[in-house]
């Protein structure tokens, strides 16, 4: 991802004076607009390939599901700030997935 | 440690994560949102995958131009929203505004689309009552539909509340903490898309 | 031994300028205190009408087809000539269900103690949202509204078991109750929308609001318990809520989730409800635990023992509660190689629950025991907790289970956990507490005749469930006779009622102490039983904002017997260390 | 008096009875010990003026013990009941050779689907009798369970034989009676207002006895 270089050190993590006011999380700002550019074309790319269909189904889904998770990873991590949050910030964050992961793959067994 | 006791003095409370409390509270939130997302989508891959043969390929039903445009529009919602909040966290409370009433903006035009859509595939018979496809379409579109349209209620607010001059660069936690939903919101939409209509 | 880092000052609250106005006070008041004991009062107010409940569904099973005393109050729809009718059976059974699992047990637990302890514990002046916290008791009133209202409309009440399995609870015309049915789904929605908010509130408070020195092996049981169970309502409830409304939408709008004759898929619901239900039973449990271990080490004078095994306990008991919902599926027709995963990781969680009996126990041994009524309820708590938790051994085993699943051996061992173990958890946190939240002292003598009358009756109730169970009689039926293999087991239901009549009225003992407690109780002192924790360290009951001064912290949660200290056999954790006086040179 | 499981007329029924028994000792064993032990030390550690509780945070070599002991147990529980489980209830556990018979539930009855004269289930001289099953001893039946309606559950307590009947799906059941005999099924899942009385006759017989009754079953059709 090009537009990680300009994502700066985040000082979070220390100096937590329970301030109220101030900038806690001060940071410079990722290039937002490059992000956007991203999503759109990943979103672009996701439709021509259904469209024109020229891969096997299989392939199709794999990539699919690979560019959705890209394009979440994407809002996460830039608009929602998780790579500048402290680590523990995205482990919460995150905490469910492993749930929602195995509830889905358990109740699929049903059918096998 | 029996017998030992370490003693510990200090001024400010404790915090288990390095961020301020209302961001906390709405990452805390949004797991809870997670799980309730999950238990909609979930349902409907479970669904799909007990009755693949007669799932109707996508296209058949929807509409997929309309809604890629669609996905456009909310993508470009999120990008107001981080540009407001970067506005206010910069002081710029011109930017401010003009972005957070934008943000709201778009969120209705998506709401719009989604409606329109709706009234569409009502027209032409396909409601929630036609199989399992309806049912679980409308559940997971409607129930994401309705998230959109409370966080449009909020951003409205947000927008009264900035055009009276109420974020700059000492408050703009309201604003980051709405846009933590807000891009939430737009993830969630996300997978979705792809989930429901492309898939 | 004991070095200060730094001169040890606490932080000025920012109190309320003005006196705010009645309604603000008491009624939408945002203070964590007025919200927790409103969340008292709905509850059990709860417990009772689930009590009164109960007790139509035993004399129906004693004495079927008898009319009931005061049953010509009942209009026709429920018990013609105060005979009751099957329907109206299972709607009593529903609500029993409803309204004791989650009006009931997990208001008191959680909305209850969570919302008043957990400010005061951690040393906080608030919740981290107040005005969320409101909303989240202003949304669970007319919760329970909606669930009592539902009696009245036509139809009955919901009447598909708490478990509300599709399709029965998806077609009215199987069920017979449409509106009722859909009354309870909007009443269980809204009140898993309180349990967000407030597993919301709970956690970030946990988090981010810990008074300085507070930190999180430093934390109280009770609070780790209430944290875990916070994070386990807050992931477990929203699935609940999405499957209710596909229920609610199969029912109203036509869709097909769990329909078979579409595509849908009953199993579904099963999966959806039980990945909310087992964590729900956690909910139910690990804050009765959590006061369990305070109020022991309390009695007992001595710290919790293995303090850190608790915590690990608890934590492993949050991790793994998500990985064994199908246990309760193994007869459902479920695929049986998901059966066997499930049943080996059952096996493993009754583990947590292993360590803490026995570290209960450790806590006892070697100590100074006071039996105060809440002492008396936690040990009754850990004495029936433990037939509860081995009961479930027994279901555990999937090929066992064939024979006691849907049987009164789970009526015996739900009640073991949820009775024995959760509201014998929550008496002994109400007579403990009690001073805390109103200033006064409840009656010894009829606590300790009310623990003693509940420990009986309890025992003469759901013991012999055991062996019903064990005969074959299923749960849920209207009446059991007819049965060849359950003839000559009338008396026992006979047995069970009366002694349930018993149980009954020594709640009633508890309702008596409560209230002449709360007006005519001895003044209490801020801290009556020489407890460690910081609720104790400010005056009963707290005033608004709970602190002079957010205290600082310097010990662990439960200093009891601390060698170091000579006068008195306790520590708190806010004492300076510079005051104490040390026993040792 | 009916202290425990009632009588066992299954061929796997041992297995299950014999867990049970297992199960019974082991946890009657941690629960002797536990109960005793508070009562032990309720009475022995009981207040006394002057005496001063033993200060201590625990102790780690006891803690893993009792940590351990437990989690083996249980383990080797788990091991032994997965065992005993795919016997009965895996998927392909039916003995080869099982006579097939139908089952489907519906409110508040149980209609028995036998195969006609042909001897095969699933062709068109099929007959259904409503709440009456009937099948030969000392032979493995495999009963096709459905629903028409809601959920059911298949109950007949003396062949330690429980299922569901879930709508959409069919699921195979079998036993192997070791007994003749006239028993019940019961319903043992909430399926409306009449799940009290949803009941049937079993009736278990020689295998020569089944034929004929079989027969006359056909020929009266």
């Amino acid at each position: 991802m090009e537009s990680t270089e300009t994502a700066h050190e985040h000082p979070g993590g220390q100096a937590m004076a329970g301030d109220e006011a101030g900038h806690e999380e001060s940071h410079a700002h990722p290039r937002y607009m490059l992000v956007w550019l991203w999503l759109a074309l990943l979103t672009v790319a996701e439709v021509a390939i259904v469209w024109f269909a020229f891969l096997p189904r299989v392939w199709i889904v794999v990539m699919l599901l690979f560019m959705a998770v890209w394009k979440a990873l994407l809002v996460a991590l830039y608009f929602m700030h998780l790579r500048f949050e402290p680590r523990r910030v995205a482990l919460l964050a995150a905490s469910p997935l492993p749930l929602a992961v195995l509830l889905i793959l358990a109740v699929m067994m049903e059918y096998r | 440690m029996a017998g030992a006791v370490t003693y510990y003095a200090g001024r400010a409370p404790e915090r288990g994560l390095a961020v301020y409390t209302q961001k906390v509270g709405m990452w805390v939130f949004l797991a809870s949102e997670v799980m309730f997302f999950t238990s909609l989508i979930g349902s409907y891959i479970i669904l799909r995958f007990g009755a693949s043969e007669t799932w109707p390929l996508p296209g058949e039903v929807l509409n997929i131009p309309v809604t890629a445009i669609n996905t456009f529009i909310l993508i470009c919602s999120s990008v107001t929203m981080v540009k407001a909040f970067a506005a206010a966290e910069v002081g710029d409370k011109r930017g401010t505004r003009l972005f957070t009433l934008a943000t709201a903006l778009i969120g209705s035009t998506f709401l719009g689309v989604q409606i329109l859509e709706y009234r569409e595939l009502l027209h032409e018979g396909f409601g929630p009552s036609s199989g399992l496809y309806g049912s679980t379409f409308y559940t997971m579109t409607g129930f994401h539909g309705f998230h959109v349209f409370s966080g449009v209620c909020c951003l409205f607010w947000a927008s009264w509340k900035a055009f009276r001059g109420g974020y700059d660069n000492r408050a703009y936690k309201g604003l980051e903490v709405l846009g933590l939903y807000w891009h939430f919101v737009d993830l969630v939409w996300i997978i979705l898309f792809t989930v429901v209509y492309l898939i | 031994m004991a070095t200060i880092v730094a001169e040890p000052t606490g932080r000025p609250v920012v109190r309320e300028p003005h006196e705010l106005s009645f309604i603000r006070k008491y009624i939408f008041s945002s203070d964590h205190k007025v919200i927790g004991i409103q969340f008292l009062f709905l509850s059990l107010f709860f417990l009772l009408a689930g009590g009164l409940l109960a007790m139509m569904i035993r004399w129906q099973l004693a004495w079927p087809g008898q009319p009931m005393p005061l049953g010509s109050l009942f209009p026709e729809t429920m018990a013609p000539d105060g005979i009751m009718l099957p329907e109206f059976y299972n709607s009593l059974v529903t609500m029993h269900g409803t309204f004791m699992i989650f009006f009931a047990v997990m208001l008191l637990l959680v909305g209850v103690f969570a919302n008043y302890l957990i400010p005061l514990q951690i040393g906080a002046p608030d919740m981290a949202f107040p005005r969320i916290n409101m909303a989240s008791f202003w949304v669970a009133v007319p919760a329970g509204l909606i669930a009592l209202a539902s009696f009245l409309v036509e139809g009955g009440a919901a009447g598909a078991g708490w478990t509300s399995y599709a399709p029965l609870s998806a077609m009215p015309e199987a069920s017979g109750v449409s509106l009722g049915q859909q009354m309870w789904i909007v009443s269980l929605v809204l009140l898993g929308l309180s349990s967000i908010l407030g597993s919301t509130n709970y956690i970030t408070t946990v988090i981010n609001m810990r008074a300085p020195g507070m930190t999180w092996m430093r934390l109280p049981l009770t609070v780790w318990a209430l944290f875990i169970t916070a994070i386990l309502a807050l992931l477990s409830m929203p699935v609940l809520t999405g499957a209710m409304i596909m229920l609610l939408f199969d029912q109203t709008i036509g869709t097909h989730f769990f329909l078979p004759a579409e595509g849908g898929q009953p199993l579904l619901w099963q999966h959806l409800f039980w990945f909310f239900g087992h964590p729900e039973v956690y909910v139910l449990i690990l804050p009765a635990m959590g006061f369990t271990s305070e109020i022991l080490a309390n009695g007992s004078r001595k710290p919790v023992f293995g303090y850190h095994a608790m915590v690990g306990a608890l934590v492993s008991i949050a991790v793994l509660g998500f990985m064994v919902w199908g246990h309760h599926m193994f007869q459902s027709g479920m695929n049986p190689l998901l059966a066997t995963s499930f049943m080996v990781s059952t096996m493993v969680i009754a583990v947590p629950s292993a360590i803490k009996t026995f570290n209960w126990m450790g806590t006892m041994w070697r100590g100074n025991l006071h039996f105060h009524t809440p002492m008396l309820f936690a040990i009754g708590f850990v004495m029936l907790f433990v037939i509860g938790g081995l009961s479930g051994i027994f279901m555990a085993s999937a090929p066992f289970d064939i024979f006691i699943h849907d049987t009164y051996f789970i009526v015996a061992h739900i009640h073991y956990v949820l009775f024995g173990g959760a509201l014998f958890g929550i008496f002994a946190a109400i007579y403990y507490w009690f001073p805390k939240m109103f200033g006064r002292m409840m009656n010894e003598k009829l606590g300790k005749v009310h623990f003693a009358l509940t420990f009986l009756f309890f025992n003469l109730v759901f013991f012999p469930m055991h062996t019903q169970g064990l005969a074959g009689m299923m749960r849920r039926l209207y009446q059991t006779t007819g049965y060849e293999h359950l003839e000559g087991l009338q008396w026992t239901h006979v047995l069970i009622t009366i002694s349930a009549f018993g149980l009954f009225l020594s709640g009633m003992l508890f309702a008596v102490n409560f209230a002449w407690s709360l007006f005519r109780g001895p003044k209490a002192p801020a801290n009556p039983w020489n407890a460690t924790t910081l609720e104790w360290q400010t005056p009963s009951p707290p005033m608004h904002g709970n602190w002079e001064e957010v205290p600082v912290v310097y010990h662990g949660p439960h200093e009891y017997s601390h060698p170091d200290v000579a006068d008195k056999d306790w520590l708190a954790q806010n004492e300076r260390p510079d005051v104490v006086s040390p026993a040792r040179p | 008096m009916k202290w425990s499981l009632p009588e066992n007329i299954a061929t796997y029924g041992g297995k299950i009875d014999a867990i049970f028994w297992v199960i019974t000792v082991v946890t009657g064993i941690a629960f002797v010990l536990v109960e005793i032990g508070i009562i032990w030390f309720a009475v022995k550690y009981r207040r006394r003026e002057g005496r001063r509780a033993y200060y201590t945070h625990g102790n780690k070599a006891l803690e893993v013990l009792w940590t351990s002991v437990p989690a083996l147990a249980l383990v080797a529980l788990g091991i032994y009941s997965a065992d005993v489980w795919a016997q009965i209830k895996g998927r392909d556990s039916a003995p080869a050779g099982s006579l097939m018979l139908g089952v489907r539930a519906k409110q508040f009855e149980w209609n028995v689907t036998y195969p006609g004269a042909d001897g095969t289930l699933g062709t068109s001289d099929d007959f259904v009798v409503r709440n009456q099953l009937h099948f030969p001893v000392n032979r493995p039946i495999l009963i096709q369970l459905e629903s028409e309606d809601v959920l059911h559950s298949f109950f007949i307590p003396q062949l330690r034989v429980k299922q569901d009947a879930v709508p959409g799906m069919t699921i195979p059941v079998w036993f192997e009676a070791t007994k003749t005999g006239g028993y019940q099924i019961g319903c043992a899942e909430l399926c409306g207002l009449g799940h009290y009385r949803m009941r049937a006759r079993v009736t278990i017989h020689e295998p020569d006895e089944y034929e004929r009754w079989h027969a006359e079953q056909v020929a009266s059709r």
